[in-house]
């Protein structure tokens, strides 16, 4: 039963306040991408076992769709952040490498 | 092998049962083996056992990372049904449905297959639409399902509330050679038939690497150390796509926590198993007395096995709704699996990008009932290197093609 | 006999007697009471028959670990299968009944499965049952099934109610022993918010029967003090007859609180399951004492050593006149004082230890109990009751040294701290070889939300088995959670409460009794008591090679049954160990997973019940619907009207005329459902351009355009009619079920991919009553009922729409239609919506209006081709298959679904289209769903299906059924005859058209 | 604090709190630049109250504005004034890029009054309920039972929640189970 705090009105919210939405920081292919780029963008997912790049929406809340790090492995949240970037904040990315020694870094 | 009968177990009785053999040895693994198996499940196994029956490929090795049988087969509802609405699905859940029926003899192991019938609660009148869709094709397919009035949903499971304030039930598809089977026993019966052939299935061994060398399977790095293939098979679920990474490539498939829970034993209650998908439950009682209930996956990756509560709270809420007597009984256990969740919601059967290795995966809720159906496909396409028919739509390139095999179409969840 | 003891009894109130029954006898028991202590009390011993066995079965244990002592309580509807009766707190009138037996508790059939025992060993069903094929199913199963399954289950609703509550705390202290109330103590000193709860209904635990001395006084009157102290604390609360169930990620915690279940007739729920979100959760639940596996170890009257004690001094009942005591370990010689002590005859306490001494072991010796070191028993005698026990060798294979004749027999394996509630979230154990039990690592502890240890054992439960260190512990324990949230010690209730130290012999683990014990005392000694698994079914799974302990677990069923294993499964894991020989820790544990204790149905659905069940959406003419004859039909949420039924009316009656009505007259319609979205803003043009397939930004202000909206896939998901209210704003219809999910659509590519765009979106489906006016008297009717509207074609034609006053009342309207007849969807504020409803019943009192419902609705749409997003959809379909192409766009350079669209599979001309049917005789109504097929058979013998019925229906208004199909190639089909077998060897064929069977130039419409 | 903007309960009923559900009031939504000069004086003039802060809600004599979102706020008003309202926040706010719609009709307003408001919405709702975390004037949007609500109180023992009109009578059947008489868990003090 996670709790994820959402940057945008502060609250700790509650999985059941909360729509999870799969990856982050998928570029979207539309016409005139190729379909192997088409077919990624769509489908191929990172899936790991560790450290996971997500999205989420507060929809019994400010509705503001946001975004995490998280775990997959033990459910550890490293950070939440908005929505509107192509990549994690330094500072998490730091906090992270920090947790997790081992971890290969994001890869967009 | 010994083989097991009444006649054995009463003259076992006679020296305290101290004759029995183990059923599937426990041996180290050899340098290189023709096949290696990763992921001793359901399907793992069964892949292993039809290359060896029916294509005679024996030096074959099965690595599990625990113990055998310890992911979703030990851990799932075992709700066998073939009643999909697509050709593609009917095809291989019937195939592995009717294998089932004769499995304990295959195999010499009882695997309780108990084909008591599966009933999907049609609660709405698109669910009756979708139904009756489905319930057409399954009689041009071959595959034995009606749909019925709600009187013969009460005469078959009289505890259901069949005026449900809410959602009243208009009727069911009923698969009435649907059914259960100890889903442990799947595992075993299999290995036990394995190792009788001289394969080797290894536990507690780690699959920590893929070898390949100019784009071509060469082995793996195990936990116990490397081992040598000419074709791999990954059949590992939940974790597929950290084997796909391992070997090369990524994988429509996303991992989610699919939960379970099992009431306290009591005495028959309920004799068919009963999917309510308006409401989000579905529910039979084990030859034990408990009553196994599952419902929808949570929506987050998540390799814990550990779901979360609110989950719990759907199924039993909606369950207690269709069947008012259990709210004074009680859960005794909950847990939960690591689903394997496609892009279409239909498995992966087939080639890789990494030449000689095949994967089968993304069974996600509903692979248990395929076991011996995608075991036997899974075998034929390694043993020849390309799919078989019944393996061929299940290939990865579908998503490439936009050509899915949706079966959430049927109103239906895919347990 | 066990009965009750003159004097003893802490928890009992004498001057309370309560008459209860069990199996129709009355007895007497007293306020305090539990029901096993009640039963035993009256000289109840045998409670129930085994699982597999059907052996006689007592009470071994007096808490939530009791394997044996399940009954069914109450009668009718309130009625309960397998309730614990050492956790079932007696009250007057208590109605109580064995369980797994026939026909009698002292006369079972079943019980003919012991002689067979040697026939059952673990797995034994996985041996056999296999031959003949069908007797499996049709005999051997459904035996097994009658035969298992303890309780029966209940008949009848649930009368009672349940509910929820959600809090949060900082620190949630679990199990209100010394080690709670230390831990409580601490934490609370420090400011911080707890919550202290306790499953049964007393405070203390095990401290006072155990004779401990805390700060210098008896355990009880430190336990007063300390909850004095407790109850000053503001921000300290606790709670008795609550029950930690489990613990899930992030702090989440459930607990079971039982209100009613001891006083039935008390108002107020039943059941309340508490939602806790804790900082820290302090696991102080104590330990549970282990059996010893010696052979009759489950004869009525063989109990654990603790649970003698409680009986005798919490409730003052005597298990047996002569108790013989059997330990590997200190504790029991409490038993044996105790009882001594209490007039009672220890004839010997039988210590599996050859050299143990400490000064327990002299307190026993110096009341004259006869001490047998190095000792053992071999077997216990008796059938339904102890009768004595066989004394041997602890060290030998069981050769009789004696026997001792006896009524009960008080056994200690040595105890496990209750790690459940630490283990359910992932925390990891480590074994603690000296005191031969598995206790929580601190340094692997289940971890929170930001990555560091939220559960804290404490005491008891944390591996600290005497009360100064369980003390030290859990104050420690106390402190910590409060200091690692970030609250200050603030000095007061700075240490931790003192209690003597105390001296042990240490513990000898003992995991066969004898240790040597042959195959046939093996077979006689239990581990789990319900599931009857015993010690030779570990050795035969061992031997079989199911080594891992989860494979020993299912194999045997060890641990599986409704008390989880509480008392079997460190000494079936052990026995395992042995057999592999290997050690204990390498063996480990199986999964702890919640409930500790298993809790109600009822309370997981909590008030969620009923009319509760869901929630059910209301339109505001929803209940003038109900009141005039709606057929009800659930749509997403809510409910919308099949038809409106008359007085005497069939439902296919009553929409027949529904549709010949609004044909030839008018009828109404309540469309309120219908999503509403508002999409406005600078971009709001080209968003628009993006979600639909169709092109928007030209649509005129003034005008209405029907769009479809695809996902990424390019599969038509839903559809409506578009809006243009202003230059920079559009009003957006979506399908009754999907408004939620196209507004949270919008948001998320505003949002998460086009963030940069104005554009700003409001759902406003609720704000509007939506109330359609069908049919060739509509316009008429709206004449009537006052508008300052101009209504005619030339004013408001067809896809136009216009703002006004229609019976006073604001509204908008649009010239659509769904029906294909002269149409007018009006709009006007959800709290006038019943206003217009009524108006419009009156002003077309004269034009014939008739409301109708979703049926008829659905006919007419059929008859025109529309399709209806759900029916000729399917989440698989393209516009295109529909025949909708026209409505995809070809110059926007992209759209959502566009790329989609472009795949291969997409583009082929062999994709499934729209047509429509007509059947050979026009009176055979097509089911939906049926197959058509073109004969012959694939290679794996399915027959060659081509396509589906979609919609199907008779339509009244031509005299002859319709129906719309999605064939493959359809388009190429048109005039073939096309064959649908249907169930019984019927077939109907059809013939392919145009799937547009009336008024196919649109002239009514566009009146 | 008074609402004096709040009109007479439809319906009531008393168990261990009073529940009240309320005719429509006058709601707007209204989305735009919540730093922006403009805003807060188009805010002023529709209900004369400055700009709330993150998460709170202010009221006054006009009316109320709750914030809702970074980009949105909900006013309350009197019924009858907000369709003129939601035309002069249109006209102080042209130019700039926002959303005024009037919402009114779309939700249904209830008051809970007494000693256990916050236990009675604890039974329903995971959000934290207790007095630090749930300040008088505070806004909390988040789900009761199945269903999306927010509230606010307006005092230690009265509490408003506004949901969807659509399932108002849900609510309320909901509100009156969750207040039954000896229902409370005591356990949030007050
Ligand atoms: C709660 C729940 C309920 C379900 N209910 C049903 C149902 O009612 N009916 C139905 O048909 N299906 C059901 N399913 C789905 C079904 O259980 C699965 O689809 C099926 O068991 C998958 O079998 P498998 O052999 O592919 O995978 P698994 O049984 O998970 O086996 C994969 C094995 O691979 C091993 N492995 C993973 N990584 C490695 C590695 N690196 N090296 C070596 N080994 C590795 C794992 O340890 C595991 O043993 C349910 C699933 C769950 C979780
Ligand atoms: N020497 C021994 O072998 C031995 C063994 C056990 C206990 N003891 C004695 O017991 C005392 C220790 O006290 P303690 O407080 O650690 O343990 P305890 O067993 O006295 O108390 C634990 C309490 O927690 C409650 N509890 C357990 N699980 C719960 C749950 N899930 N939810 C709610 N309540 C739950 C129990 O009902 C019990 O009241 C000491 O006096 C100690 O000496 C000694
Ligand atoms: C069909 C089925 C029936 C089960 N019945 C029981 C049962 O009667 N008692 C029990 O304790 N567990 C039962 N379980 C649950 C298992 O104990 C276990 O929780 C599950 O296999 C997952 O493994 P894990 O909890 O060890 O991770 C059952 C599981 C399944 C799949
Ligand atoms: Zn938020």
């Amino acid at each position: 039963m996670l709790i994820l705090h959402c940057p945008y009105c502060g609250i700790h919210a509650d999985e059941t306040e909360l729509a999870p939405g799969g990856e982050a920081h998928i570029r979207r292919a539309g016409p005139g991408s190729d379909d192997t780029e088409f077919e990624n963008y769509m489908f191929a997912r990172k899936n790991p076992k560790g450290v996971h790049f997500e999205r989420w929406r507060h929809v019994h809340g400010c509705g503001k769709w946001f975004h995490a790090a998280r775990a997959t492995d033990t459910l550890e949240v490293f950070g939440t952040y908005p929505a509107q970037t192509t990549e994690p904040p330094e500072e998490i990315l730091a906090h992270i490498r920090k947790r997790r020694p081992d971890w290969k870094g994001f890869q967009g | 092998m010994k083989r097991y009968s009444a006649f054995a177990i009463a003259r076992e009785a006679l020296r305290h049962h101290t004759g029995w053999q183990r059923a599937w040895r426990s041996p180290a693994p050899k340098p290189r083996y023709d096949v290696i198996i990763i992921g001793a499940g359901g399907h793992g196994l069964a892949t292993a056992y039809y290359l060896g029956r029916n294509h005679g490929i024996r030096n074959v090795a099965v690595l599990e990372k625990g113990w055998l049988g310890g992911g979703n087969t030990g851990r799932n509802t075992t709700i066998i049904r073939s009643n999909y609405l697509q050709d593609e699905s009917a095809a291989i859940y019937e195939k592995a449905r009717s294998l089932y029926e004769t499995l304990s003899q295959d195999l010499n192991y009882n695997i309780m297959f108990s084909p008591r019938g599966v009933m999907m609660l049609a609660q709405t009148e698109h669910e009756v639409r979708g139904y009756r869709r489905t319930a057409h094709a399954n009689r041009l397919q071959g595959v034995e399902t009606r749909f019925i009035s709600p009187a013969e949903v009460r005469e078959i499971a009289p505890i259901i509330a069949i005026d449900g304030p809410r959602y009243p039930v208009l009727g069911a598809l009923w698969q009435p050679r649907g059914g259960t089977a100890r889903h442990d026993a799947v595992a075993w019966g299999y290995a036990r038939a394995c190792s009788d052939m001289g394969m080797d299935i290894i536990q507690q061994c780690e699959v920590t690497a893929i070898r390949q060398e100019r784009g071509r399977v060469t082995g793996v790095e195990t936990t116990r150390g490397t081992i040598g293939c000419d074709k791999l098979g990954i059949i590992v679920a939940g974790h597929s796509g950290q084997l796909a990474e391992m070997a090369g490539f990524r994988l429509p498939i996303e991992s989610v926590a699919l939960q379970a829970l099992v009431s306290e034993p009591i005495k028959p209650v309920l004799d068919t198993v009963v999917m309510a998908n308006t409401v989000h439950g579905y529910i039979s009682q084990s030859d034990k007395g408990e009553l196994v209930i599952g419902g929808g996956a949570d929506g987050f990756n998540n390799y814990t096995q550990r779901g979360s509560f609110h989950h719990i709270e759907e199924t039993v809420r909606a369950l207690v709704e269709t069947f008012p007597i259990i709210s004074r009984l009680k859960m005794l256990r909950q847990w939960g699996g690591i689903v394997d969740m496609t892009g279409d919601r239909s498995p992966i059967i087939g080639r890789t990008p990494l030449e000689n290795c095949f994967i089968n995966c993304g069974w996600g809720t509903g692979g248990f009932k395929a076991i011996p159906g995608s075991g036997w496909a899974m075998a034929a396409t390694m043993a020849r290197g390309e799919p078989d028919d019944l393996a061929a739509p299940f290939g990865m390139e579908r998503f490439r093609e936009g050509r899915f095999i949706d079966e959430s179409v049927a109103a239906g969840v895919a347990h | 006999m066990s009965t009750r003891h003159p004097a003893l009894g802490r928890l009992i109130d004498r001057s309370a007697p309560l008459e209860f029954t069990f199996n129709g006898a009355r007895l007497r028991g007293f306020a305090g009471d539990t029901l096993a202590s009640a039963l035993l009390a009256n000289g109840q011993m045998l409670l129930g028959r085994s699982y597999k066995y059907h052996r006689p079965r007592g009470p071994v244990a007096a808490g939530p670990e009791e394997p044996n002592a399940l009954v069914g309580l109450g009668t009718g509807a309130g009625f309960e299968p397998n309730q614990r009766a050492t956790t079932t707190e007696l009250f007057a009138g208590l109605t109580a009944s064995s369980q797994n037996h026939w026909p009698s508790l002292e006369f079972d059939i079943g019980a003919v499965n012991q002689a067979l025992t040697a026939f059952f060993p673990a797995g034994f069903y996985y041996k056999t049952f296999m031959f003949p094929r069908a007797a499996w199913e049709k005999l051997f199963e459904p035996v097994i099934r009658r035969a298992a399954g303890l309780g029966r289950p209940p008949r009848q609703s649930d009368p009672d109610d349940y509910e929820h509550f959600h809090i949060h705390v900082d620190v949630l202290v679990v199990g209100g022993g010394v080690s709670g109330l230390t831990a409580a103590l601490a934490a609370g000193s420090t400011g911080a918010r707890v919550l202290l709860i306790e499953q049964t209904a007393h405070w203390g635990g095990r401290a006072p029967v155990d004779d401990a001395e805390i700060d210098g006084q008896p355990a009880e009157g430190w336990i007063s003090a300390a909850l004095k102290e407790l109850a000053q604390m503001e921000n300290v609360t606790l709670r008795t007859r609550m029950m930690g169930a489990g613990v899930y990620d992030h702090g989440y915690a459930l607990a079971y609180e039982r209100l009613t279940d001891h006083a039935p007739d008390m108002p107020g729920p039943r059941h309340r399951l508490w939602r806790i979100r804790a900082g820290r959760i302090i696991n102080a639940a104590g330990a549970i004492e282990r059996p010893l596996p010696f052979a009759g170890n489950d004869i009525p009257g063989v109990m654990l050593a603790g649970a003698v004690r409680d009986y005798l001094l919490n409730w003052g009942v005597s298990i047996g006149d002569r108790t013989v005591i059997v330990t590997n370990n200190d504790d029991a010689y409490r038993t044996a004082i105790a009882l001594h002590d209490a007039g009672l005859i220890v004839p010997a306490i039988i210590d599996a230890r050859t050299d143990a001494d400490s000064p327990l072991i002299a307190a026993a010796r110096e009341r004259g109990i006869r001490v047998e070191r190095g000792r053992a028993i071999a077997r216990v005698d008796g059938g339904k009751r102890v009768r004595g026990v066989t004394l041997c060798l602890h060290a030998g294979e069981g050769a009789p040294l004696g026997h001792i004749p006896c009524d009960a027999v008080a056994m200690s394996g040595g105890w496990s701290p209750v790690v459940h509630l630490w283990s359910h979230c992932g925390g990891k154990l480590r074994w603690d070889a000296e005191q031969a039990l598995f206790r929580p690592d601190p340094a692997r502890p289940p971890l929170g939300a930001d990555g560091s240890g939220f559960v804290i054992s404490a005491g008891t439960a944390n591996g600290h088995l005497d009360t100064a260190s369980a003390l030290d512990d859990a104050f420690d324990a106390g402190r910590r959670a409060a200091l690692e949230l970030g609250h200050k010690d603030k000095g007061k209730g700075g240490k931790a409460p003192t209690a003597a130290p105390e001296e042990h012999a240490p513990v000898q683990p003992v995991w066969m009794m004898p240790q040597g014990a042959g195959a046939h005392l093996q077979e006689k000694a239990f581990l789990d008591y319900q599931n009857d698994v015993k010690v030779s079914d570990v050795r035969l799974a061992a031997q079989e090679g199911y080594e891992s302990v989860e494979h020993t677990k299912r194999y045997t069923t060890l641990g599986m049954a409704s008390d989880q294993g509480k008392l079997s499964n460190i000494n079936g894991l052990a026995v395992l160990a042995d057999s592999l020989g290997r050690e204990i820790p390498q063996v480990g544990t199986t999964t702890f997973r919640p409930p500790w204790q298993p809790i109600s149905f009822g309370a997981i659905a909590g008030m969620n019940r009923g009319p509760l069940f869901q929630p059910l959406r209301k339109t505001p003419i929803h209940d003038w619907l109900a009141e005039n004859g709606a057929h009800w039909e659930p749509v997403g949420g809510w409910r919308r009207p099949y038809c409106l039924r008359r007085a005497g009316e069939s439902v296919e009656q009553a929409v027949t005329r529904e549709i010949l009505n609004t044909r030839r007259n008018v009828g109404l319609l309540d469309a309120s459902t219908l999503g509403k979205i508002i999409v406005k803003g600078r971009d709001a043009a080209r968003f628009m351009d993006m979600l639909y397939t169709n092109m928007m930004s030209t649509l005129k202000v003034g005008r209405c355009r029907y769009g479809l909206m695809c996902n990424e896939n390019g599969f038509l998901f839903d559809d409506g009619v578009v809006v243009r209210l202003s230059d920079d704003t559009f009003l957006c219809h979506t399908t009754s079920g999907g408004a939620d999910h196209v507004h949270a659509w919008m948001e998320e590519w505003l949002q998460t991919e086009w963030w940069d765009w104005q554009v700003f979106v409001a759902n406003v489906t609720e704000q509007f009553g939506q109330i359609a006016v069908v049919g060739p008297n509509a316009r008429k009717l709206l004449a009537d009922m006052g508008t300052d509207l101009d209504l005619s074609a030339e004013a408001l034609p067809f896809m136009g729409w216009a703002e006004g006053n229609i019976a006073g009342i604001p509204a908008r309207i649009y010239r659509i239609s769904f029906s294909g007849e002269l149409s007018f969807e009006v709009a006007m504020p959800a709290s006038r919506a019943l206003e217009f409803w009524r108006a419009a019943l009156e002003a077309g009192k004269s034009h014939g209006v008739q409301p109708y419902g979703t049926e008829a609705l659905h006919v007419m749409r059929a008859e025109k081709g529309f399709i209806m997003v759900g029916d000729e959809t399917d989440g698989t379909v393209i516009p295109q298959d529909l025949n909708l192409g026209w409505a995809v766009s070809r110059k926007k350079p992209d759209f959502l679904g566009k790329r989609g669209m472009e795949r291969p599979h997409m583009q082929s001309d062999d994709r499934k289209q729209l047509v429509g049917l007509l059947t050979e005789n026009p009176d055979d109504v097509l089911p939906t769903g049926a197959h058509a097929v073109e004969g012959g058979r694939r290679e794996n013998g399915m027959e060659n299906m081509i396509g589906h019925v979609t919609s199907s229906y008779f339509s009244p208004t031509l005299g002859h059924s319709i129906a719309m199909a999605l064939i493959r190639g359809g388009n190429r089909r048109m005039g073939d005859t096309l064959t649908f077998p249907l169930e019984g060897g019927r077939v109907i064929r059809a013939r392919v058209v145009e799937p547009v069977f009336y008024d196919k130039e649109g002239e009514r419409q566009n009146v | 604090m008074s609402e004096p903007w709040m009109p007479k309960p439809l319906q009531s009923f008393q168990g261990a709190v009073m529940v009240a559900r309320h005719a429509p009031v006058g709601m707007i939504t209204l989305r735009g630049d919540l730093d922006a000069a403009e805003m807060a004086a188009a805010v002023k003039g529709a209900v004369g109250l400055a700009m709330p802060a993150q998460r709170r809600i202010r009221s006054g004599k006009r009316g109320a504005v709750a914030w809702m979102s970074p980009d949105e706020l909900l006013l309350f008003m009197d019924h009858d004034r907000a369709p003129v309202a939601v035309d002069r926040l249109d006209k102080a706010l042209a130019g700039g890029h926002h959303l005024a719609v009037d919402v009114s009709d779309a939700r249904a307003l209830f008051t809970l009054a007494g000693h256990g408001v916050r236990e009675v919405i604890a039974k329903g709702s995971p959000a934290d309920m207790a007095p630090d975390a749930l300040p008088v004037g505070e806004f909390r949007r988040s789900r009761i039972g199945q269903v999306a609500a927010a509230w606010w109180l307006s005092d230690a023992q009265t509490l408003h929640l506004v949901c969807f009109r659509s399932v108002g009578d849900y609510m309320f059947d909901w509100l009156c189970v969750a207040a039954a008489r000896d229902g409370l868990p005591g356990f949030l003090a007050v």
